[in-house]
């Protein structure tokens, strides 16, 4: 039995059926272990209380960036072998990434306010993520313009394979145009003294959870999409008849 | 009482904001499941 | 050996199969005329041999570059004149013969008449003449005579005899008598598809689909 | 290939003006902003390489729309698609025609509208070579975002929505050219750039638009 | 009447995303500015309002060259002129959908894209209000262009061009007001010719637009 | 009296005369169908006795609001669905009866696909059921059978045959048989225009012009 087979629809449905509950209940202990530990935090000695905000900003930027490569990966699977669980759950793993890149920038505009005295800055991470956020939207509207749901799969397919070429593109592109203010990468192997434990390990349970969080989510959506296509198909069908 | 000293709103602001966005998302996939869900399983009873 | 030949074809719309089973033969000379209700997939089927949508299911045999296709839509450009826009046809299929295309439909006087500024008829006699200078040996054409009064429909019969004369062949989706009695007719209705056929890939994989 | 050229630019010009209606917008554009803006030159000279090339992709967007549209609606796309052409080569000869209509004449005049924004005079070179060198990678990305589009109707908004992130490279080297030579910097790094976008856009993207102009056409 | 309201608005919503659109372009234009004009607070902030009011003026226009194009190729102009409906009413009517989708959602966001071009926060009040406005004036002027061009095809640039210089008096007043108002300045008397302009368009434009779609269905 | 009376027409097409001296009356209970070849100017004879563009000489007495005009374009919006469409005509037009509309082009089944996904020659019926819920007596149709099957012409004729039975008149320019057995036919071909005429307005002023 090869891995394709969860690619049945059918399959899929039954074998997520048991898992979502574990899925849920991982998620919820996660989200609200990790960011209410993040919350209890003692404050640091530079960004005073605001250091809390990591816990949301970090999970939410990662998850945003991974999310959309979980997309491209599926629209590659689409592509090349045509699963229509793999297209679906592309479809429905963009309003999920949407949404966290939305908590990222808006975590970060609001902690900007204090630490640079901006709301806004066009700083090259953040301009990269509002990028990120316009394909999004694009990839998003995109799906709902087109009618066939074949069709719509394979043009957000290949949409999202020039979009990502072109999103990794902007990135340098943005660095180049300006070198910003937003601190770098400060998990990395070599950063450990950067950031004491006291926020590391809250911070890796927060990311845990939101990790699983999408997990939960995208099977969700992905359900909810399979349902609706099998719907739709019989409507068409008893139109017919 | 945790204490959350001058950046109290800000920090505030931002975990509303999150927890907002979060519980809009999860409460459209729910919602939408469920939808998903009530109406086939009616087509299936009427077919 | 036949220009065109079709076997156990099934074609889908909108994700449904709508004809099934459907097999013929083209060979130089001959014409088939295909008839059914409104639809029942006429389009559908003409616009899968034209390689713009593939088969849900069978094979269709043809050598490549052989069919030219007229779609119920004529293609025209209202800003070009009428020879203008044939002149563009027959240089993209590398054909030629734009003046006597035009002289077969009765378009000469015409000919220097933006496209727009014609009649419905005129309009449609020109997307006729369009097949002319495609120098394609199958024409598949779906209602060519939308439009054309009692002499042009005569006309076209005129045009489709020569181009079966020389070689060609046929392919037409109509409503209505032609005036081709040499033509054979396949009449659809018959392979329509059972209710609750699924369009099946060749993956297998969709049931929970339909 | 050459007939569909021909083709194209014709209908350009009898559909009311085809070459001078992009310029004519741009030059609207260039003249509008300074209405927004406020006439002084302090500050409208250190944003104008900007403005110009946002007016540059803004001229290219809006004749965009309806590049492959038209021909759907009247059914050319079909013939098309089951002519003996590759429907990469329609693609890239579509662009081509969208670039001679609108790119090229926005080189051409890019020196007056300029002057109308207060541009510093030896900034001028560079702003036209940029252009020259950027503006094939806008039609070419121009002709994706329109061939992912075409069977939507009012795809107009939706178009612009997938096509504007993908213009953010281009732009952001074609302005910083334009604003390092009026500052008299390097442009050897922005230059490179550029023009790698440009040929890897002209190379590849034609692939991905007959892609998506085959399912729109299913 | 409100039959044709709720069918414009219905196709916006089903035709992709409708009133999401023309938020999203005035997003990525915003966006798009300080990509060609560098991220300078210092360069930016003076610019804002004048470049936001173009924006705004330029997401209207990018929606609206499908007016009334759409409805008169598929023949629904014609048998609507045919119907008891004054001509006069159904272009005011299109224009308020046109305001709906794309003025009302505009106006509401306004807030957001401040921040992306640094627009002082005093100033955001008033940006709204003139946009509240002065869009309306926008999305009529535009159904003018649109009922004038609808014959023609390709008429989407010449759209442009016709529209955009009857837009520059509520272009200047509108950013007028915004400029002043980030400056803490008296705002009255740009605030009273914008809203006469906006009385003015919406009373007397109707019949003109009609007037131009009749020539254009003959 | 006439519902819709014509007198000493004269219809102009591209700035020249196309048909002239065309006469006739059409009272409750009438049918009249226009044939002439194409390009004779049946659709712009119709076009303006809709309204859309004025006559060059001659009268047409009718009261305002009695026609419905059917013409070579549905108007139909791909994205509603089929009694969207409807439903909103008969909004316009503050006439009713959509479901009645619909069974009677026997369009109940596809009541709610969306008009894009129709195939030609249901488009077709639906942009007819249109005429019916206009509550226009006067219907004015150009090529109204364009595309349909011979069971949806029959249909068709029985629709009509209905209107004229309740009071109604109509129109219609058409080139193949309609089966409509009451209606006089009237053939244009004698009322071209003379090659050379002008589109002299009512000013005198435009000789010079044509
Ligand atoms: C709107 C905008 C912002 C976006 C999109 C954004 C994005 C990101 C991303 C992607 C990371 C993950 C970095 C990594 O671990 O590789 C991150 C981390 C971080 N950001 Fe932001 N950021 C924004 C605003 C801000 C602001 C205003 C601050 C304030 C000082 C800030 C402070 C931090 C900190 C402290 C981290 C975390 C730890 C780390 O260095 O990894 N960010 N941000
Ligand atoms: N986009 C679509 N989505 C779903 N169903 C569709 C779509 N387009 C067409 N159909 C349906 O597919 C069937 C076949 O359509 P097709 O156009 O091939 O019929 P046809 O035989 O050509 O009819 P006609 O004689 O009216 O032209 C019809 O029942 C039609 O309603
Ligand atoms: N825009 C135009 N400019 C100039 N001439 C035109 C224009 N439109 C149509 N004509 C010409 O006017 C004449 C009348 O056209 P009309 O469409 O009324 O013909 P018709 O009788 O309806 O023909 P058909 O049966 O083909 O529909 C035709 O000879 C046509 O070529
Ligand atoms: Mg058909
Ligand atoms: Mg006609």
């Amino acid at each position: 039995m090869s891995i394709w087979e969860y690619a049945n629809p059918t399959k899929f449905m039954r074998t997520t059926e048991g898992l979502l509950p574990w899925l849920v209940g991982g998620a919820v202990m996660g989200c609200v272990g990790g960011v209410v530990w993040g919350f209890l935090t003692p404050q640091d000695y530079r960004q005073g209380a605001t250091v809390k905000i990591v816990f949301l900003h970090v999970p939410a930027a990662m998850m945003a960036i991974n999310i959309w490569v979980m997309m491209l990966v599926a629209s590659v699977i689409w592509i090349v072998r045509r699963h229509h669980v793999s297209a679906l759950a592309a479809k429905a793993a963009a309003p999920i990434g949407a949404v966290m890149t939305l908590i990222a920038l808006a975590t970060g505009a609001i902690w900007g306010q204090p630490m640079w005295g901006t709301w806004w800055e066009w700083d090259p991470r953040l301009t990269s993520f509002l990028i990120l956020f316009l394909f999004y939207i694009g990839y998003i509207a995109l799906w709902s313009a087109v009618e066939d749901p074949d069709s719509a799969a394979d043009l957000t397919g290949v949409l999202c394979l020039v979009g990502s070429v072109f999103a990794l593109l902007s990135r340098y592109a943005v660095l180049f145009w300006n070198q910003g203010l937003h601190q770098g990468a400060s998990l990395s192997v070599a950063s450990g003294e950067r950031m004491s434990a006291v926020y590391r390990y809250p911070l890796y349970l927060s990311m845990a959870g939101f990790f699983l969080l999408f997990l939960a989510l995208l099977l969700i959506r992905t359900r909810t999409e399979i349902r609706r296509r099998r719907l739709a198909a019989l409507q068409v069908r008893d139109m017919r008849a | 009482m945790i204490e959350l000293g001058e950046y109290a709103g800000t920090v505030l602001v931002a975990y509303g904001v999150s927890l907002v966005l979060i519980a809009g998302l999860v409460w459209h996939s729910v919602a939408a499941n469920a939808r998903a869900r009530r109406a086939l399983q009616e087509h299936e009873r009427n077919a | 050996m036949s220009l065109l030949a079709v076997h156990d074809l099934a074609v889908a719309r909108g994700g449904l199969r709508v004809l099934e089973g459907v097999g013929f033969a083209l060979d130089p000379g001959q014409a088939l005329i295909l008839r059914g209700p409104n639809g029942l997939g006429k389009t559908t089927l003409l616009r899968t041999i034209a390689g713009l949508q593939s088969p849900v299911a069978g094979r269709i045999e043809m050598t490549d570059d052989v069919v030219a296709y007229a779609a119920h839509a004529d293609g025209l450009k209202p800003a070009l004149t009428a020879s203008e826009n044939l002149t563009f046809w027959a240089q993209v299929f590398g054909g030629g013969g734009v003046d006597a295309a035009l002289a077969a439909m009765d378009l000469t006087a015409l000919a220097a008449r933006p496209a727009g500024a014609l009649s419905a008829g005129q309009k449609r006699r020109l997307g006729l003449a369009r097949l002319l200078v495609t120098g394609r040996p199958v024409w598949v054409m779906d209602e060519p005579t939308v439009s054309l009064d009692a002499a042009s429909v005569a006309r076209f019969a005129g045009v489709v005899a020569d181009h079966l004369g020389q070689g060609g062949a046929v392919l037409i989706a109509t409503h209505i008598d032609l005036g081709l009695p040499q033509a054979r007719v396949l009449d659809l209705t018959p392979f329509r598809a059972a209710p609750g056929g699924t369009v099946t890939r060749n993956s297998g994989f969709n049931e929970a689909f339909a | 290939m050459i007939a569909l050229l021909i083709r194209d630019l014709r209908l350009a010009v009898r559909a009311g003006g085809g070459f001078g209606l992009g310029v004519a917008f741009f030059l609207i554009l260039s003249a509008l902003v300074p209405f927004g803006v406020g006439p002084d030159r302090a500050t409208l000279a250190p944003v104008a390489p900007g403005i110009l090339w946002v007016g540059a992709l803004l001229a290219c967007l809006l004749s965009l729309d309806r590049l492959f549209a038209l021909d759907h609606e009247d059914g050319s796309l079909d013939l098309l698609a089951t002519a003996p052409l590759p429907l990469e080569a329609v693609v890239a000869i579509k662009a081509l025609a969208h670039w001679i209509t609108t790119g090229l004449p926005l080189v051409l005049a890019a020196p007056v509208f300029g002057i109308l924004l207060q541009l510093p005079g030896q900034a001028v070179p560079w702003l036209i070579g940029s252009l020259a060198i950027g503006t094939p990678a806008l039609s070419m990305l121009g002709a994706f975002g329109a061939a992912i589009t075409v069977g939507l109707r009012r795809g107009g908004l939706l178009l612009s929505l997938l096509v504007l992130p993908l213009y953010i490279p281009t732009l952001i080297f074609g302005a910083e050219i334009t604003r390092r030579g009026a500052e008299g910097l390097a442009i050897a790094t922005p230059l490179a750039f550029l023009a790698g976008i440009t040929l890897g856009v002209v190379a590849l993207i034609p692939f991905a638009a007959a892609a998506a102009l085959r399912v729109n056409l299913r």
